[in-house]
């Protein structure tokens, strides 16, 4: 659907909440849709992948976002909907004036797990490292954990963030971090580290070389409808897949 | 003298604590300053938008504070209209109606309430409405309404404490005068001793209106989110300044977001700020202006 | 002077703060339209006495009072603690003035209209009627009639005290209470006072405590001294 | 008349028995939600064991430790702090600055927790890390340093408080018999308002550990039990905060509604304490 | 009577209360070993002179003096107003007792053995001794000698009085300055306290600031009226 299909919409909300890898995409659309019809609101909440399939699922918000596909349980329980609109890689990331620009899958386990506890140790600086993590409700974290860190130890050392968003910012700050982003987040603010010589960009992720990819989905309770279908339809219409490529995804066929 | 080097040194140490506290306070609010003026200008509020079209909501505003602020208002509005009235009347029940026992017992329940963290009311009003969610209405969501009833329990303890108190220490005589010319209780209270006391009552009204303002843990369990415009309806969510702040330190996108985040925080420093001087101001100028014969 | 007339008969009074007796087996009658004085040392129950007439104790905490007060409002004596007695009808034919003159916190106006406000009076012209005339009679009119819209925490305590005499007179009470109503004022606004007392004296009762003996000797007609919890005349 | 003044009382006691209920139904309704809990075998480990939903447990001690950790090292900072200041007030008391130090902690209540936590991200974090190059600079340390700043308004104007309170006469009795300053404070002012001094730490400790801004953003939330104050950790309140998201089914959030009574105690205690002190006359 | 002895030479004294003068241009003597009394309406400043001779008015918000105050300890005039003149060393020697009483928050033993604590004593053999010395000097010995680890402020008024005057004197001051001592206190009291001065005199200096005109022709052998700023010696 075009944006001209909001038009004729009457005031109403739309709710939108979870996965934070979304959000970019989320805040761009809605910005478009509501500069169209003033009538319509908006709202995007993160939270995280979980929260998003459990809120959806609840009926607390329209579109529940998340970083990973929901498990089966999860669509059985509530009925889900679920709409596949981009493709996303989890990059490992650290500060750009960290010199340790590349790991094996080994040696991530390691810092993840506290085994390897400095940079030096890696080649860098003589500090410790300082290892950035999302909580249990993350899509993007459970898709590094099964697929980066072969589902390792992360240690309980590690700082917690909230979001993707959260976990750039502190990567940029802190110089002897490491975290992971989605790769649509990285700019030149975090530099992605190459893991088993792969380096993560678009590109491998699109090729399927590098691993740790997963979709991006949209969930409704039961079928979208009403707003929430339009919303979707939006995504997938090509003026939609333009704002996907715009904030660094790679948009489904 | 051994006697006068101790004094010396309980001044020098004075002096060191207060010079410690005054450039540390200086240091929070130069920081702001500094870093933040740049990025105060009605760009950050109205982005894009021409400010008379997005006061008009004629037109919405992305990426700008205005729909944080139009939510903070909001919040502050409902949140005294709950607040205001339910402390006012309880106030004057523990002034002028409640028995030594039940004043105690009660005064001693509101100085708990004052005393939980807010994060926790915050869990309470977000537990209220899952609650609701399950057993009452589908329809009953984290939103702007959920938000400002859990804040005016915030708040409720200083309005309720404030009104007792001022209310308390009018000293009997003019309890007296009105029912000296035959006014009952009612009247009493509302035509001598509320106005009586009005400027201690307003003055607590004004701080707790600067606590609804500033809080943050209890709006992010109860419906502020990240984007929202500006809000609709009591039943959606909303976006609030301090929340705002919150969200851009942790999660800013770029160098523009981050001065945003410089530029909001300084414009809340600079609202607590005037409603502390606001209140200050009420107190003094009414203890000064009208001379106080009682 | 003719043959003495009675306005208050008191009988068997007793008055407690919290239980402890603060004036005990009170019996005495005090006349119409003289002013009666009432001195004792401080703190023993002079204040208290005033607040057994209107029952003003009532509102304050922990305060009793049992026994008779009769007053005759020109039907007959009757018992003001009587069950059936109309609390507000008393107050405004009781009238009392404090120490420390007690305006409101409004205009000088508004102070003067507000018993009448509380009474029920609605109409505006019989109000301002009645507001001026008080402050007439309270010699306040000439100082305060361009003033009426200030607030009367501006006027100067004399002129307060007056206002608060002025306000207990608009209804026109039979009796008047004073305690100490000129204690924290000048010598001008003294001699004042003690003039409007004096005149008023020919239209109610009044009934005035008071700590200063030259002032009694000056304008008080009958002297009662409190002691011990008992009145005694002399 | 009568009618209404009736009608009135009603209102207001209906109002205030209202306003009481919202106090007793915050810890009600947390009782009851975390009633599962409570009732199940794993409570004792909830106050006992490590956080860690991967391996199933899902004990609060650390963020128990956590938030007494920070709220002590914040206190340890800012009473000697507090107390200087407030003797600088009420003792040293130079005319000018005396004063200006008053009006500046009084408007140093009004500045919102989440702008300290905003400068203690992006100001002391950074200084942190690079003085004492360890770890990200997100640490008790950190965090305590911002809510010592907090507290102390609290602290300060409720100690000269209840130093003004000290009746002039026993300082003249001091002045005159040739004491000091320091005597003065050690001999006369001190045992008799200590009361004061106690409820003013009492209180700024229930602000310490009741504030979620500033734990939530700088000091890291990491699970594990902090060992020095440059490790980071997670107090009970940044803890509902980063849970509150979780499936409303899970046992971590029911473990929420025993942080939030953990919470509710703690600060409800401290409020008795505090006001048992103030009753008695100092 | 033999020749005078001056005790205390006060040169060119002024005081100020936030530059307001209360005092100009002070220049009196005081005798060695009397009674000197200063009299005044109220609010001329004698209690900011008594201030001025052991620079109490140093702990007063607003209070400057300048000018010279050189007393004899024994040693020679000495200017006490001199940069290096220790305040401790001269409070020790100028006792000073207020017209409300005040003892301390302690017991009575406490209260009197404070000033030693204050300047260093540890010995508890010296100072029970000197405690029992000073309470038996100011005859109130036979009075608390079964209650001395009561709290102070249990003792009567009169008691509390001689009290404080009985711990001005455990430091053996060579001068005593009392502010209206016997003000708030009942006849027997007041009596025993003037039969104390009279006692003390032969060890100290004590200047006594009184409004009984009465008390000063009892007791005082010099007095010195405080009126506009000055003194006048009658
Ligand atoms: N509200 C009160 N509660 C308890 N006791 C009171 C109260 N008001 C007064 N009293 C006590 O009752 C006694 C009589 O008080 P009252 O004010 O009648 O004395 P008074 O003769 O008017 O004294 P004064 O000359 O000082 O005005 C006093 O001992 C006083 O301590
Ligand atoms: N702390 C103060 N600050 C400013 N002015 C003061 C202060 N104390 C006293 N004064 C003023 O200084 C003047 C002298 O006061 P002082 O107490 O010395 O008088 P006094 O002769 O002892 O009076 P009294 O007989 O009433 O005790 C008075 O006019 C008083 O108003
Ligand atoms: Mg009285
Ligand atoms: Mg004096
Ligand atoms: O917030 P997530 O995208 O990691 O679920």
């Amino acid at each position: 659907a075009a944006l001209d299909d909001f038009k004729s919409e009457e005031k109403q909300v739309l709710r939108i909440s979870g996965g934070t890898a979304h959000i970019p995409v989320m805040k761009e659309a809605a910005k478009r849709i509501m500069t169209i019809n003033p009538d319509l609101q908006i709202t995007i909440a993160g939270g995280g992948s979980g929260a998003g399939i459990k809120q959806v699922g609840e009926g607390l918000v329209d579109i529940g976002n998340s970083g990973r596909r929901a498990s089966d349980a999860e669509i059985e329980k509530y009925g889900l909907g679920m709409v596949k609109w981009a493709v996303d890689g989890v990059a490992t990331v650290v500060n750009p004036k960290n010199p340790v620009k590349a790991l094996s899958g080994k040696q991530l386990q390691d810092i993840f797990s506290g085994k390897i506890a400095t940079w030096k140790a890696l080649g860098g600086d003589d500090r410790p490292i300082n290892i950035y993590t999302r909580d249990k409700s993350s899509g993007t974290r459970s898709v590094f954990w099964k697929k980066a860190l072969n589902k390792g130890d992360i240690s309980d050392k590690a700082n917690f963030v909230t979001s993707n968003g959260a976990m750039k910012s502190a990567v940029t700050n802190d110089p002897y971090a490491i975290g992971y982003v989605s790769v649509g987040y990285i700019d030149k603010t975090v530099a992605p580290v190459t893991l088993d010589g792969v380096k993560p960009t678009l590109d491998t992720v699109k090729s399927g070389e590098y691993k740790v990819a997963r979709g991006l989905y949209s969930n409704t309770k039961g079928e979208p409808s009403g707003l929430a279908e339009k919303f979707m339809e939006y995504l997938l219409s090509s003026e939609g897949r333009k704002i996907v490529v715009e904030k660094g995804f790679i948009p489904v066929n | 003298m051994a006697n006068n080097c101790w004094d010396k040194m309980l001044k020098i140490f004075s002096w060191i604590c207060t010079f410690l506290l005054v450039t540390a306070v200086f240091m929070v609010i130069g920081f702001l300053v500094v870093k933040g003026y740049k990025a105060v200008s009605l760009e950050l509020i109205f982005a894009d938008t021409r400010p008379f079209d997005a006061l008009l909501l004629k037109r919405q505003v992305f990426g700008g504070l205005f729909p944080a602020m139009a939510g903070t208002v909001s919040l502050v509005v409902l949140s005294m209209g709950f607040a205001l009235p339910l402390g006012l009347a309880s106030g004057i029940f523990l002034a002028e109606y409640a028995p030594f026992r039940v004043k105690w017992f009660f005064s001693l329940l509101f100085d708990i309430l004052a005393g939980i963290p807010s994060i926790v009311v915050g869990l309470f009003g977000f537990s209220i409405t899952i609650f609701l969610h399950h057993f009452f209405s589908e329809q009953i969501f984290p939103c702007l309404l959920i938000a400002s009833l859990s804040l005016s329990f915030l708040v409720l303890p200083y309005i309720i404490r404030t009104t007792q108190m001022s209310l308390e220490s009018l000293p009997l005589q003019v309890r007296l005068t009105a029912p000296c010319l035959g006014a009952t209780k009612l009247e009493n209270i509302f035509l001598v001793l509320l106005p009586s006391s009005m400027s201690g009552i307003i003055s607590g009204i004004v701080l707790a209106i600067g606590r609804c303002a500033e809080d943050t843990a209890v709006i992010m369990l109860t419906g502020a989110v990240a984007t929202a415009g500006v809000p609709k309806s009591i039943f959606s969510s909303f976006e609030a300044l301090p929340f705002y702040i919150y969200y851009m330190a942790s999660e800013y996108a770029d160098h523009s977001e981050l001065m945003q985040g410089y530029g909001a925080a300084l414009i809340l420093l600079i609202i607590s700020a005037g409603l502390f001087g606001v209140s200050y101001g009420i107190k003094n100028r009414f203890a000064t202006k009208i001379p106080n014969r009682f | 002077m003719g043959k003495k007339q009675i306005k208050i008969h008191i009988k068997d009074l007793w008055f407690y703060y919290h239980g402890r007796s603060i004036l005990e087996n009170i019996n005495i009658e005090i006349e119409k339209n003289v002013i009666t004085s009432i001195v004792g040392p401080s703190g023993q129950g002079k204040s208290s006495f005033l607040m057994t007439l209107n029952r003003l104790w009532e509102s304050v905490d922990g305060a009793t009072a049992t026994g008779t007060v009769e007053i005759d409002f020109g039907n007959g004596f009757q018992d003001i603690y009587h069950k059936k007695y109309s609390l507000s009808l008393l107050r405004r034919q009781v009238g009392m003035v404090f120490q420390v003159p007690n305006p409101l916190p409004m205009t000088i106006y508004k102070n003067i209209a507000f018993p009448l406000k509380l009474m029920g009076e609605k109409d505006q012209d019989q109000i301002s009627a009645k507001v001026e005339e008080a402050l007439k009679r309270s010699f306040l009119w000439e100082e305060v009639k361009d003033r009426l819209c200030q607030d009367a925490r501006t006027l100067s305590g004399g002129q307060q005290q007056r206002l608060c005499i002025a306000r207990a007179m608009v209804l026109e009470p039979q009796v008047l209470l004073l305690d100490e109503p000129t204690s924290s004022l000048d010598e001008t606004s003294v001699r004042v006072i003690e003039q409007l007392l004096l005149e008023l004296k020919s239209r109610c009762t009044i009934i005035l405590v008071s700590h200063y003996m030259d002032q009694v000797k000056r304008i008080a007609d009958n002297k009662l001294v409190l002691s011990d919890r008992q009145f005694k005349q002399q | 008349m009568r009618c209404k003044d009736t009608i009135a009382g009603f209102v207001f006691s209906g109002a205030s028995v209202f306003s009481a209920a919202v106090t007793l139904a915050v810890l009600g309704f947390m009782i009851v939600l975390s009633l599962p809990v409570l009732k199940s075998a794993v409570f004792f480990d909830v106050l006992t064991a490590p956080w860690s939903p991967d391996h199933g447990q899902f004990g609060i001690l650390p963020m128990i430790v956590g938030t007494l950790y920070i709220s002590l090292v914040s206190l340890l900072i800012s009473f000697p702090l507090s107390l200087g200041c407030s003797i600088f007030i009420e003792l040293v008391r130079p005319d000018g600055p005396g004063r200006l130090l008053k009006k500046i902690v009084q408007l140093m209540t009004a500045i919102p927790t989440v702008v300290y936590g905003f400068v203690g991200v992006f100001l002391l974090v950074p200084i942190i890390r690079e003085w004492f190059v360890y770890g990200s600079g997100m640490c008790i340390l950190s965090a305590s340093l911002m809510l010592a700043l907090l507290i102390a308004p609290t602290m300060i104007l409720l100690f000269s408080q209840s130093f003004a309170r000290v009746p002039q006469s026993y300082l003249n009795a001091v002045d005159a018999l040739g004491g000091n300053m320091v005597q003065k404070l050690w001999y006369v002012i001190l045992p008799n308002a200590w009361r004061g001094i106690l409820t003013g730490i009492i209180l700024a400790f229930g602000r310490a550990m009741g504030d979620t801004l500033i734990a939530l953003m700088i000091s890291g939330n990491c699970v594990a039990l902090p060992s020095s104050v440059l490790d980071s950790a997670r107090t009970l309140t940044a803890h509902i905060a980063l849970i509150i998201a979780a499936d409303f089914d899970s046992i971590e959030f029911k473990i929420l509604f025993i942080c939030g009574i953990t919470l509710y105690l703690m600060t409800s205690c401290g409020i008795i304490l505090a006001r048992s002190l103030d009753r008695k006359p100092g």
